[in-house]
C-alpha cells in the first residue's frame, strides 16, 4: 500500500479522493451505498443562509459526455442544516467540509461563523462560483474585485481551513486565483460548472426552467485540466482539482497538472462507487510505477 | 432505509412484446434484497454512445427463488431503444432498490389500478405483490391503439383486466378517465393508484381528489442520480420541493402541488 | 422543398450550413466526397502572411465527446495561396470564404488586402480566437481594446464581407461582440476553440507538443450555444454559429438561439457528409413543423 | 485523384488468430474501387462509448470478386478492442480508400518486406500484390514472442517468410534488423518497405539509409480527419510538413527528418 496522505495546507486528508459540493448531498445518501470514511472528504451540499426552493423542475439536461443543472442551491438554510443534518452526519469518520454561498457578502459572513462552532466539520469551501443563482454565486467569482471582498470578508471570520471554489466561466482564471489567495484563501479549488445552455429543438423551447445552467462531466475535463494546470504555477497555495473525473486515470492527471487533491462530482451519478475506485486506482498506479507517496504526483508533469 | 447497491446482472430473456415494448430479464449471482411495487432501478445503458446518464426503469417482477427481476421497456429515445435491443448472456448494472414503494392496501381493500405507457410495470407488480383476492383489484390500462397494448392475461390470477383505447380497438374507447370502471364505480374503491402519462396521471388525480379517495400515482421525473445527491429530479409538494428518486416515485395526490 | 436561402447581411447563402475553417481545408479535399457546391459556403483554412509550419507532432489529442488541436495554422502564406490554390478552388459553386490570421496588426492588413484581388472569395472571416499560436491570434481575441482596433484596421481596408470570428476564452463573450460590431463587423461567429490540456497519466507528459490545445467537438456545444444565444440578443449584426454541431437537431438549436447560419467543424472528421445530411435535415425538420422558410427558425425560441 | 466514400460494410468474418490479432473481413453491396497496397480505412467504431473519432487500418487484402475487404487488428486501446469485438453480421463504416500506396516494384526487382505488430497488414498486402515471383520476395516479421506471431502461412505463395523475436521462441532470436536476411543479405535487395513500431522503422531505415537501398516505411502517426483537412497527422519532411493520411501513409525515408 503506498502512502495515499496528502495535505492540503493544514487540513489532512488520508486520500486526495474527495466528493464534490452538490454531488454527494450530506454524505448520508453515498454511506447507503458504503461507509464514506474511507473517502478524503466530503464536500457537502451547498448552504446559504436562510431555507432555498431552488429553481423550477426541470433543472437536468444530458449533454454529451456530459449534463447541465439548473438545481439553484436548494437547502434548508445554515440554521436547520445545524440542528437537524449535521448531528446526523458529524460521526462520519471523514472530513466533512461545508461548501457555504450567499447573496451578499453579509450572508456569507453569517454562515461562516455559524460554521465555525461545528467541531466535526474540518473546512470551509467558499462557492463564489455558483451560476444557477440570480443573485451572487457566480457574479462574486468572475471579478477580481469582488472575489477579493468575499474573501476578506469571510477570512476575518472564518476559524477554518478556507478552500475558495473558483468559476471557470473566466477569461484569466488565473488572475482570480491571485486575487483570493492574496486575501487569506487556504487553498482553491476548481472547476465549478461552465455556463451552458440546452434547447428542445421540437418543442422550440430550452430544456431548462432557468434557460442556461451549469456544465459538468467528462466533457469539460479538457479545459479544467488546463485550469489547474494554470493555477497551480499561479499560486503558491494548495490546488483542488476538479471537473469531469470519471476514474483514477484523469484523478492522477489532475495531480500531475498541480492539483493537491481532487473531487469527484457527476460521475458520482453514474456511480455511486467511483470515488472509491478512484483511491484504489491510485494506489495500483503508485505501486506500477514505483512511487512510494501520492504527493509525489503534484504536479510531477514533464513538459 | 435499505442499504443500496451497484450490481452488475446478466440479461437472460429479452422479449419485444409488441412494437414497443420488451420485456427484459437480469438474473444476479447474488440473493437480492425485498423490493417493493413501485421501487425502481437506474440502468447503465453502457453501449449507446449517445447517452451519458443511467436511465431509471421500474421493477416489473421479482423471481427470488432464481435472482431474477424483470422490466418493462418501452422505447422513447436513444437510451430505451439501445436497452431494447440488448442481447441474452449480455452484461448490465444497476443501482437498486431506489425509491420508495406504494402504500400497500389493506387486506380487506378494493383498489384500482391504472397504467398507461411505460407506467404499466409497477401497476402489474403492485397487483401481483396486493395480497388481495383477484375480484378486489382492478387493472385499467390505457393506450392508444391495441398494438400498443401488451398481452397480460397472465394477470387475471391477480385481477380484473379492463382495457380504453383512444381509437377503441380493444376495451373501451376513450381515455382511461372515460373508462366505466371509472365513470361508474370508483366509489367502491378504497385505493386508487396510478402511472403514466403527466396527464393521465393528473385527470385520475382530479376526479380522486374530487370524490376524495386515496390516490398514489408514481411519477417519472427526468433523473441523474437516482440516490438523492443531485435534486434534479424534485417535484413540488406540500413538504417543500422533493426529490422524486428517494421520496417518491409514489406520492399521495393530496401532497402534490398539481394545477388541477 | 422549403425555403433553405439565408442572408448575412449582404452575404447570400443557399443554405445555412458551411463548413468550419480549419476542419475543411481548401474544399478540394470535400470535394473528393461530393460536390462542395451543396454547401452554403467553404470556410477556408486559415492563411497567414506568410508561410507557417504550425506546431510540431503530436498536435491532436482525443477526448470526452471531443478532441484537442494544436495545429498552429500550418499554411504556405497567402502568396503560395493566391497562386497555387484559389485559381484551382474558385470555380467552386459556394461562398468561399477566406479565414485570415495574424501575428500583428499589421499582418492582417496586408492579408485582408491581398484577399480583396480575389473576385471568387465571397468573404472574409477574422480570425481573432486561435488558441494555438504564440503571438497574436487568440490575444486579439481576449480583451475588448485589441478585438476592437484589430477589427477597425481591417474595416478600414477590407472591400468584403468581414465576419469576425470570436473566442469563447472570455467572462463575457457579448463585450468582444459588441466591442467588433461597433468597429464595422458585418457579423460575428463563434465559437473558436476553448484552450484546454490532456495528459499522458503513465509518461507524465502532456499529449500535445504544445501543451495547450483548442478543443472542439459535442462536448462544447452546450456553452457555445449559450454564447450564441447571449451574443444573438446583445448585437444586431448577424450571427454565425458553431461548436460541437453534428446533426441537424444540433444545426437547429443553434439557429433557435439565434444563428443566422451555422459552421460545422469537428464532425467533418467523423463523417465528411455531415454538412449535407444536416442540409437535408433541416429542410425534413422545416417540412414537419410547416415552416415555409429556414430564416423562420432564427432566434425562435420561446423563453 | 481517386474518388473517396464513405461506405457501410457488413462484418462478414471476424476471427482471433492469437491474444492479440484478429482478421476482420468486410463486405460491401457494391463495387469496390481498386485499392493499393498500403491505403487504409478510417473506420467508424460506433459501439465503443469512450472514443470519438475513426481509427485508421491498413488494408490487408481485397477480394474484388466478393467486394470483402480483410483488415488486421491489433488491440492496442479502447477502440481497437472494441472493433476487435465485432460481430458478424454488424455494420461498419468505413471511409475509404485513404493515402497513397507504396511504389510499386519492378518486374525484376528482388524486395524485402519488414513488417512487426500491427504493420503486419500492408505488408502482405504487398507481398501478395508484387507482382513478383516468390523468390524474389522476403517476407521478415518481428515481434516479442512466438505467441505474438500470426499463422501467415498462406503467404508461402507470395514469398520467401522469416521470423525474429525477442525470445527465440520463434524463427531468429533478435530484432528484425539483427535478422541474418537483414544482417547478411541486404544488398542483394533492390527494395525495402517496412511498416511497424517506429523504432523498428527506424532501426531498418538507418541501415538502408547507410546501403543507400530503396526503402519506403508507412507511418502510423496520430489522425483525426484521414482525408487531409484537419493537419493533425503531419510529418516534417524535405517538403516541409505532410500529412501522413494524404501525401503517406508511405514516405521514402530520404524524405523524413528522421533522426537516425
Ligand atoms: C422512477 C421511474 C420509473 C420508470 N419506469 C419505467 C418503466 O418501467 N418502463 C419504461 O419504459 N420507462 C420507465 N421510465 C421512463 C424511462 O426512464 C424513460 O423512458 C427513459 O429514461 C428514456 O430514455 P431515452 O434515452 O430512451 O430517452 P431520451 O433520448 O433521453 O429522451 C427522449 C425523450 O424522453 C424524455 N425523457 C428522457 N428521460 C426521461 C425520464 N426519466 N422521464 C421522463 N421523460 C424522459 C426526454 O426529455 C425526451 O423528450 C421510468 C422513469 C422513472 C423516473
Ligand atoms: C495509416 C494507418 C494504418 C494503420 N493500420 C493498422 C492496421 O492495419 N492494423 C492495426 O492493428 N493497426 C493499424 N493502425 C494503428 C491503429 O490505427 C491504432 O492502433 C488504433 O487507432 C488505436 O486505437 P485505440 O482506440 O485502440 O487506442 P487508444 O485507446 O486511442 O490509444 C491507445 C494508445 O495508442 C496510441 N494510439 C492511438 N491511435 C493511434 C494511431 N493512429 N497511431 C499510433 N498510435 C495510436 C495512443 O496514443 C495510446 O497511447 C494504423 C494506423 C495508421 C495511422
Ligand atoms: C447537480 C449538481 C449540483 C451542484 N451543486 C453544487 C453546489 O451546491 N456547490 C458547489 O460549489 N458546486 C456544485 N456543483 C458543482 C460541482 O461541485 C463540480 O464543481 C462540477 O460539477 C464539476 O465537477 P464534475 O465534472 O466532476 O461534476 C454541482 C454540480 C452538479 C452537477
Ligand atoms: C483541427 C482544427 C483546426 C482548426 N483550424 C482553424 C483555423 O485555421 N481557423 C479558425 O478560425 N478556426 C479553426 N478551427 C476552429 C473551428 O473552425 C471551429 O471554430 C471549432 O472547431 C468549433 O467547432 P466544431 O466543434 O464544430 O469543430 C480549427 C478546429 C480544428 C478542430
Ligand atoms: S435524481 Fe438525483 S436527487 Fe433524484
Ligand atoms: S488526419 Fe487529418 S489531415 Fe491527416
Amino acid at each position: 500500500m503506498a502512502d495515499l496522505k496528502v495535505n492540503i495546507g493544514n487540513l489532512e486528508l488520508k486520500n486526495p479522493v474527495m466528493t464534490a459540493s452538490g454531488t454527494s448531498g450530506f454524505a448520508e445518501e453515498l454511506n447507503d451505498f458504503y461507509d464514506v470514511s474511507v473517502l478524503g472528504a466530503v464536500l457537502l451540499k451547498g448552504i446559504t443562509l436562510k431555507n432555498r426552493d431552488g429553481n423550477p423542475y426541470p433543472r437536468m439536461a444530458e449533454t454529451a459526455s456530459g449534463m447541465l443543472n439548473a438545481v439553484g442551491l436548494q437547502n434548508k438554510g445554515v440554521d436547520y442544516f445545524i440542528e437537524n443534518i449535521y448531528p446526523r452526519i458529524r460521526k462520519y469518520q471523514t472530513n466533512l467540509i461545508a461548501n457555504i454561498n450567499g447573496s451578499t457578502v453579509e450572508d456569507y459572513i453569517i454562515v461562516a461563523e455559524k460554521v465555525n462552532e461545528l467541531d466535526d466539520i474540518a473546512a470551509v469551501e467558499l462557492n463564489i462560483s455558483c451560476p444557477n443563482v440570480k443573485e451572487g454565486g457566480m457574479a462574486f467569482g468572475i471579478s477580481c474585485p469582488s472575489a477579493e471582498a468575499v474573501t476578506r470578508e469571510v477570512r476575518n471570520v472564518c476559524k477554518k481551513h478556507l478552500m475558495v471554489k473558483l468559476s471557470p466561466n473566466v477569461t484569466d482564471i488565473t488572475e482570480i486565483a491571485k486575487a483570493v489567495e492574496g486575501q487569506g484563501a487556504d487553498s482553491v479549488s476548481l472547476v465549478n460548472t461552465f455556463l451552458g445552455m440546452a434547447i428542445d429543438a421540437n418543442k422550440r423551447k430550452p430544456l431548462l426552467s432557468t434557460v442556461t445552467g451549469g456544465l459538468s462531466g467528462p466533457a469539460i475535463k479538457p479545459i479544467a485540466l488546463r485550469m489547474v494546470w494554470q493555477v497551480h504555477k499561479a499560486v503558491k497555495i494548495p490546488v483542488v482539482g476538479m471537473g469531469g473525473i470519471m476514474n483514477a486515470t484523469d484523478a492522477i492527471e489532475f495531480m500531475l497538472a498541480g492539483a493537491s487533491a481532487v473531487q469527484v462530482g457527476t460521475a458520482i451519478f453514474k456511480d455511486p462507487f467511483i470515488p472509491v475506485r478512484i483511491i484504489e486506482g491510485i494506489n495500483d498506479y503508485l505501486n506500477h510505477h514505483n512511487f512510494n507517496a501520492v504527493a509525489d504526483l503534484i504536479g510531477n508533469l514533464e513538459i | 432505509m435499505n442499504k443500496k447497491e451497484v450490481r452488475e446482472f446478466i440479461v437472460v430473456e429479452n422479449k419485444r412484446l409488441n412494437k414497443t415494448n420488451s420485456l427484459i430479464r437480469i438474473k444476479s449471482q447474488a440473493e437480492l434484497p425485498k423490493i417493493m411495487p413501485g421501487q425502481f432501478l437506474n440502468i447503465d445503458i453502457s453501449n449507446c454512445k449517445e447517452i451519458f446518464l443511467r436511465r431509471p426503469f421500474s421493477v416489473f417482477e421479482v423471481d427470488y427463488a432464481n435472482n431474477i427481476i424483470s422490466i418493462l421497456v418501452k422505447v422513447l429515445g436513444r437510451g430505451s431503444a439501445t436497452l431494447a435491443d440488448i442481447g441474452t448472456g449480455e452484461k448490465l448494472s444497476a443501482v437498486f432498490p431506489l425509491g420508495k414503494g406504494f402504500t400497500m392496501p389493506d387486506s380487506n381493500d378494493k383498489i384500482l389500478l391504472i397504467g398507461g405507457g411505460s407506467g404499466t410495470a409497477p401497476m402489474l407488480f403492485l397487483a401481483k405483490e396486493s395480497g388481495l383476492t383477484p375480484e378486489n383489484v382492478h387493472i385499467l390500462l390505457g393506450a392508444r391503439s391495441e398494438n400498443d397494448h401488451i398481452d397480460i392475461s397472465d394477470y387475471q390470477q391477480y385481477g380484473l383486466i379492463h382495457y380504453s383505447t383512444d381509437d377503441g380497438s380493444l376495451g373501451e374507447k376513450g381515455f382511461v378517465t372515460q373508462h366505466s370502471v371509472f365513470q361508474h364505480n370508483l366509489k367502491n374503491f378504497d385505493k386508487i393508484y396510478a402511472c403514466g402519462p403527466d396527464a393521465m396521471m393528473k385527470a385520475v388525480a382530479k376526479v380522486a381528489k374530487e370524490k376524495n379517495i386515496f390516490c398514489e400515482v408514481s411519477l417519472e421525473n427526468l433523473m441523474a442520480c437516482g440516490f438523492g445527491v443531485c435534486l434534479c429530479c424534485i417535484e413540488p409538494t406540500t413538504r417543500g420541493n422533493l426529490c422524486v428518486c428517494t421520496e417518491g416515485p409514489v406520492f399521495n395526490i393530496n401532497e402534490l402541488k398539481w394545477q388541477i
